[in-house]
């Protein structure tokens, strides 16, 4: 007996674009129906942080979690295999920008340059200038840059960065924040990319839940499987009205056009289900310590039903 | 055993975190139904002290306190008490109110009831101008005047009650005593009384307990004060006696 | 001479006529203006606007500091789209219920404290634990027990609320003199009706202090809750929405959210808090 | 006939010596052991820390809400490696900081409040106005006047602990009797010297209660803001070790971090708050 | 003009949100330096608001208070106070420290000497066995009397007492009323003294000022009141006249 409604939560952000094509049209629904589950409702929940959604699910108020690819390793760690990822639906770049001419590589940063990210050592982007620092510094310097870390919103970030004379020149940057930073603040540049760091790409959007519910829901895994595959191809597509969706459900103010511009730059059209570089970060995370098991390959922390895809 | 009120041999202490106070030593005395009790004695002496004890706010160390045979243990309503400080008054309820209020909690008689004879008492004590206004617009004479009529108002089968004429003026006392002993006439309750003053002690007691400076003990007891009521010149000359048994030397018997 | 002098007076012999007269003193306008607490609490509003936006201004950070013209400016509009009052809406109800039950709470627990010497250690205890102890620590099991929905938030709301009405309420009761107390044990008041009816009014002010505290953190806690909680399509309360500007950048729209905040705080203290005040702790003569 | 009786009594003229027997009834051991406060408060804290255990047992959701014995393993192990006393250590050192602050600043605008019509109103527009507000509206300020670290820490720590001190201590001031009043004016005590000799004291009960319930504010805003603002790497309070492992799912350590508030916290209660009202409100026969 | 005090047609009045009451109507009279001023007046006829108002805590509606021909503006360490209210002891303060706290901070006279002369005057009123007791112990005549003593230690030039001894016994009274009598042999200062008892206004006073009811007005004065200090039958007579004065309708001369 599957059930008949479902909760998934989301985050406000265009990383979750396919999610909000998937709410607005109602794909879920419409794929299980499909499958033979008749009136599933889908209950789409906003919630602040991937902390927040972690919580709910596992005090059993939310079925599904859309949000980090690193929340969903850990939780996997976790809870020793009990919770695993559907797909995920986004691998856009997250960018490194730095207002401060004088910083080009990572060799620049001083002892005094700050670098902004949402986390200190466990968020995406602390984790990536990691990866970065290893690759520049050598394999035993991976932690060189954690003490230039601080950790800021990226909405204080970029009020940060806009601020000439503040202390935050560098801010690793997720779009759309990376986006208006370079457009609206003086001297800023990209110092390095997500793809630069992982060869093509990392996932950021993933949706993910516990194995007793996909035991137990298997149509509704496909479902989401499904839905996935037509909100990406939805978006490719037709990506103003992609853009439409994204600002009537978020609330944007931003104009139809500015986004529109924005996923025309490199990689943001990187909308893909298939698991990108993951196998990469989580080796990085059990490398610190983070994650106390390694896993063997992306499928260990992936359900069956995904292990079509092409990841990585 | 007819005694309406038995205190048995009472030592009453407090404790504070410094030092243990003996307030009085192994006081006893007995009131008929209907007496008119006056404690008098020197200031520190332990009246308020026996008086609360009397009224259930304090347990006894030693001895025992009983009213109609039955030990006290807690305040009651049977027992009025009129208090000696002024903040014994509801800041939040006006004159009127103030008076009603335990005809309403205790004696719980009808508002409409209670309202008029709070009224009457009020009027009594010569406040009835005043009945709407709250207590903090008082004076201090009126606002013991509100004690008293709040007291005698719930007419109660004690009435307990501690120096209440002491911030009045000759006349308004005269008119206050008069009431109280009207009062008397008419319902016949038990009254224990503190008082400082020898003279109104007579006026007021039919009989009167003598105690001696701190810690309160027994010195003395006056009985068939009334007998003096009518006879001006034998009530100085008891005045003068008491007042040589309190506070001579050679009067006191402990020194 | 053994002879006092008495000399009788009469020259207030005028009598009644003559009392009620009262020379009222008429002040210069401004001065009179200015003996009104409406006029001095607008000016002290206008001085700060003023400051917030010179500073606004000065500062120039747009993305950080808004002015004030630009603040009111997203104000209006979202006030225009009923977004703002509807998040408002929304904020306020779930506030009042919370704020509601843990005043009640706070009572409960206060009125075991004050009668049983077991219910005192009780409150010491608790309030000891758990007032100093963040939202946070509450969420697994808000959300064990009451789920993603308003009885959540409700309930980390009570925390907030109860130990401080508590304590205040209870410092309250302990102030209040022994002969108020005496007063009430002689009319045989006890338990509800003792507390009802001495206590509670004897120890107002403190009360009103604790419950004028207890507003505002509860006001602090859910505006931090909503994010924690989140919210279901389009329904969130203030908090959300100054999350979502925040996210979106459009910082004007969050101080718009924080004006709104700051509006019903002017509102409920001068309207509802001072009106009680007045018709209370003042009128009683226990307030200076 | 009309002579009164007068009877002498003698009965008690053995005198001084009987005075000073006292008869200290003896009570049963339980009876005596439970009469201390202290013993009562353990059992309460005893049974609150088995109800956690046996509730944490039967729920068996560690990664939401471990069970006390697992939080103890990871409190002990976490004091052993010296990690939770940096970090309790670092924490208390910015609320002192915060807290001191807090009650000067709240003395001063108290006093300002007090002593003229205009300190008054402002007082009353302040605390409507800011107290409601999140400590996320003052961010953007911290960050900008301080910077990130712990002066902007010890900012969003004042807002906290000012209102609530402040709040309380003019309702305190403003109970204290006319009388008093008027005694400290016959001595020509004016400005601070009236304050610290009269009104202080005298408002004591509710300072008392203030400094308790901005203590724990402080707390709750110390660990919330310490999310917020963050720390340059490995230097962080409490706070930032409840928040890292909670980031990394290390439940029992993040238990471990608010078991650590928890102790503080009934360590003041107990300890500092517990003997200065014995010394003080308790001594003076201003605390029923 | 030599006068000390001049209270000049003073109307003293309380608003209240419900309404203003008119506590004294155009009250005037003179106290020279020396005097030992007494106010005699039924309850609530505004005799502690005069003295508030001479103290400086009020100020006059109509009319003006002089001290020295200076208006009196705000009250001052020249004008001890001695109060009605049984709360004007600093709770958290002993009884020794309740008496020294004005001579430091008034007096300004070194810690040691305050001390000294504390300790003297509380002994004047029979506490020493109390000096370090806090005041929520005392009873309430024994408050009174350190309020006495700490009025009387400041030596001030002006003494305001309102009701001082109404809490005392009659010994008590009798003795507190020496030792002021002796003080004021010594230090000759200025006293204005609120009582309800006619015969402790002619022991105590040389100038007594008659209050009619409320409002209060003034009725009569009497003076060179201390020619029948020695002359009991003189004294009784005096107050006969003076209590058909304030008591007797006739003999009042505005109803
Ligand atoms: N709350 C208290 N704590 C400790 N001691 C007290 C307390 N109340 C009174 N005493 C002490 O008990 C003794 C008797 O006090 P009590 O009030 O009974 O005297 P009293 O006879 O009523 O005096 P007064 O005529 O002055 O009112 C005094 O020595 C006083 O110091
Ligand atoms: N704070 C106040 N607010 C309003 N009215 C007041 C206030 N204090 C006193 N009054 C009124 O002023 C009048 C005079 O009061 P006052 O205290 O001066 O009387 P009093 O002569 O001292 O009386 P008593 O002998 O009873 O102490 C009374 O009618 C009283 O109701
Ligand atoms: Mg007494
Ligand atoms: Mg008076």
């Amino acid at each position: 007996q599957e059930k008949t409604e479902i909760t998934i939560t989301k985050q406000p952000s265009i990383l979750y674009l396919p999610a909000l094509v998937m709410q607005k049209q109602g794909l879920i629904e419409k794929s299980a129906a499909q499958d033979g589950v008749k009136n599933l409702k889908v209950n789409w929940r906003s919630f602040s942080s991937g902390g927040a959604s972690t919580d709910a699910l596992l005090s059993d108020n939310v079925e599904i979690v859309n949000s980090g690819l690193g929340n969903l390793l850990l939780l996997w760690d976790r809870t020793k295999g009990k919770v695993k990822g559907i797909t995920t639906n986004s691998a856009l770049p997250l960018e490194l920008v730095s207002r401060d001419p004088k910083i080009k590589t990572l060799k620049d940063f001083g002892p005094r340059d700050k670098i902004a990210v949402p986390t200190v050592r466990v968020s995406t982007q602390a984790i990536l200038l990691q990866m970065a620092a290893e690759k520049e510094f050598g394999k035993d310097n991976w932690s060189k840059l954690d003490a230039n870390t601080v950790q800021l919103g990226h909405p204080d970030a970029a009020a940060m960065l806009a601020n000439a004379s503040g202390e935050i020149s560098t801010h690793f940057a997720a779009p759309p924040f990376s986006y208006k930073e370079l457009k609206t603040v003086p001297n800023a540049h990209v110092l390095l990319r997500s793809n630069d760091i992982i060869d093509g790409g990392l996932s950021q959007s993933t949706l993910f839940t516990t194995t007793k519910f996909a035991e137990a829901n298997p149509k509704i895994i496909k479902a989401v499987l499904a839905a996935s595959e037509e909100a990406i191809a939805f978006i490719k597509a037709h990506p103003d009205q992609a853009v439409d969706i994204y600002r009537e459900i978020s609330g944007d103010q931003t104009s139809a056009a500015e986004l529109l511009d924005m996923l025309k730059q490199p990689g943001m059209m990187d909308f893909q289900m298939a698991p990108a570089g993951s196998m990469k970060f989580a080796e990085h995370m059990s490398k610190v310590g983070i994650l106390k098991t390694k896993p063997a390959k992306w499928t260990d922390y992936f359900m069956p039903e995904s292990a079509g895809l092409n990841g990585s | 055993m007819a005694y309406l009120l038995e205190v048995d041999a009472v030592t009453l202490r407090y404790k504070t975190p410094e030092s243990i106070i003996t307030a009085t030593n192994k006081v006893s005395f007995n009131v008929n139904s209907g007496d008119r009790f006056v404690l008098l004695g020197p200031s520190g002496c332990g009246k308020s002290t026996l008086l609360k004890a009397v009224g259930g706010y304090l347990a006894p160390e030693e001895g025992e306190i009983r009213i109609k045979g039955k030990a006290v243990r807690k305040p009651g309503a049977d027992r009025m008490m009129v208090f000696q400080e002024f903040d014994q008054l509801l800041p939040w309820k006006t004159v009127l109110e103030n008076v009603m209020f335990p005809l309403l909690a205790a004696r719980k008689m009808p508002r409409k009831e209670a309202q008029e004879r709070a009224r009457a008492y009020v009027e009594k004590v010569h406040l009835g101008q005043f009945a709407d206004s709250y207590t903090h617009t008082l004076s201090g004479g009126m606002k013991q005047r509100v004690a008293i009529a709040r007291g005698m108002s719930m007419e109660p089968d004690i009435l307990l009650m501690d120096e209440p004429f002491a911030a009045l003026d000759a006349l308004t006392r005269r008119q206050m005593q008069d009431e109280l002993l009207q009062l008397w006439e008419d319902t016949r309750f038990t009254v224990m009384f503190v008082t400082h003053s020898i003279a109104e002690a007579i006026r007021i007691g039919n009989r009167i307990l003598l105690l001696s400076p701190h810690p309160g003990e027994v010195k003395a007891e006056v009985s068939d004060v009334e007998s003096v009521a009518d006879d001006a010149a034998a009530a100085a000359e008891l005045e003068q006696e008491i007042h040589g048994l309190l506070f001579d030397p050679q009067g006191a018997h402990t020194e | 001479m053994t002879r006092a002098t008495i000399t009788l007076k009469k020259d207030s012999a005028d009598g009644d006529s003559a009392r009620h007269v009262v020379v009222v003193r008429e002040l210069p306008l401004i001065q009179k203006l200015w003996s009104d607490a409406f006029v001095r609490k607008t000016v002290i509003i206008l001085l700060l606007a003023l400051a917030w936006e010179i500073y606004g201004r000065l500062l120039d950070n747009p993305l950080l500091f808004p002015t004030l013209s630009d603040t009111i400016a997203a104000f209006i509009d979202r006030i225009g789209d009923g977004i703002l009052v509807d998040r408002a809406w929304t904020s306020i109800k779930v506030l009042l219920i919370g704020y509601a039950l843990g005043i009640i709470l706070a009572a409960v627990i206060t009125i075991l404290a004050i009668s049983t010497q077991i219910g005192t250690d009780f409150l010491e205890v608790m309030t000891a634990m758990f007032n100093p102890l963040p939202a946070i620590a509450l969420l697994p099991l808000a959300l064990i027990w009451f789920g993603l929905g308003t009885t959540s938030i409700v309930f980390v709301l009570l925390h907030s609320v109860v130990w401080v009405v508590a304590l205040n309420t209870q410092s309250g009761f302990l102030a209040v003199s022994h002969t108020l107390r005496m007063v009430g044990r002689n009319y045989e008041l006890t338990g509800l009706r003792y507390v009802a009816k001495i206590l509670i009014p004897a120890a107002f002010p403190s009360i009103l202090t604790g419950l004028k505290i207890g507003w505002a953190f509860a006001w602090r806690t859910l505006i931090a809750a909503e994010l924690v909680f989140g919210v279901a399509s389009g329904q969130g309360g203030l908090g959300w929405f100054i999350f979502e500007n925040r996210n979106l950048l459009d910082i004007p729209a969050v101080f718009a959210g924080l004006l709104t905040v700051i509006i019903i705080g002017l509102i409920v203290e001068n309207l509802v808090f001072r009106l009680i005040e007045k018709k209370t702790v003042r009128r009683w003569g226990m307030q200076g």
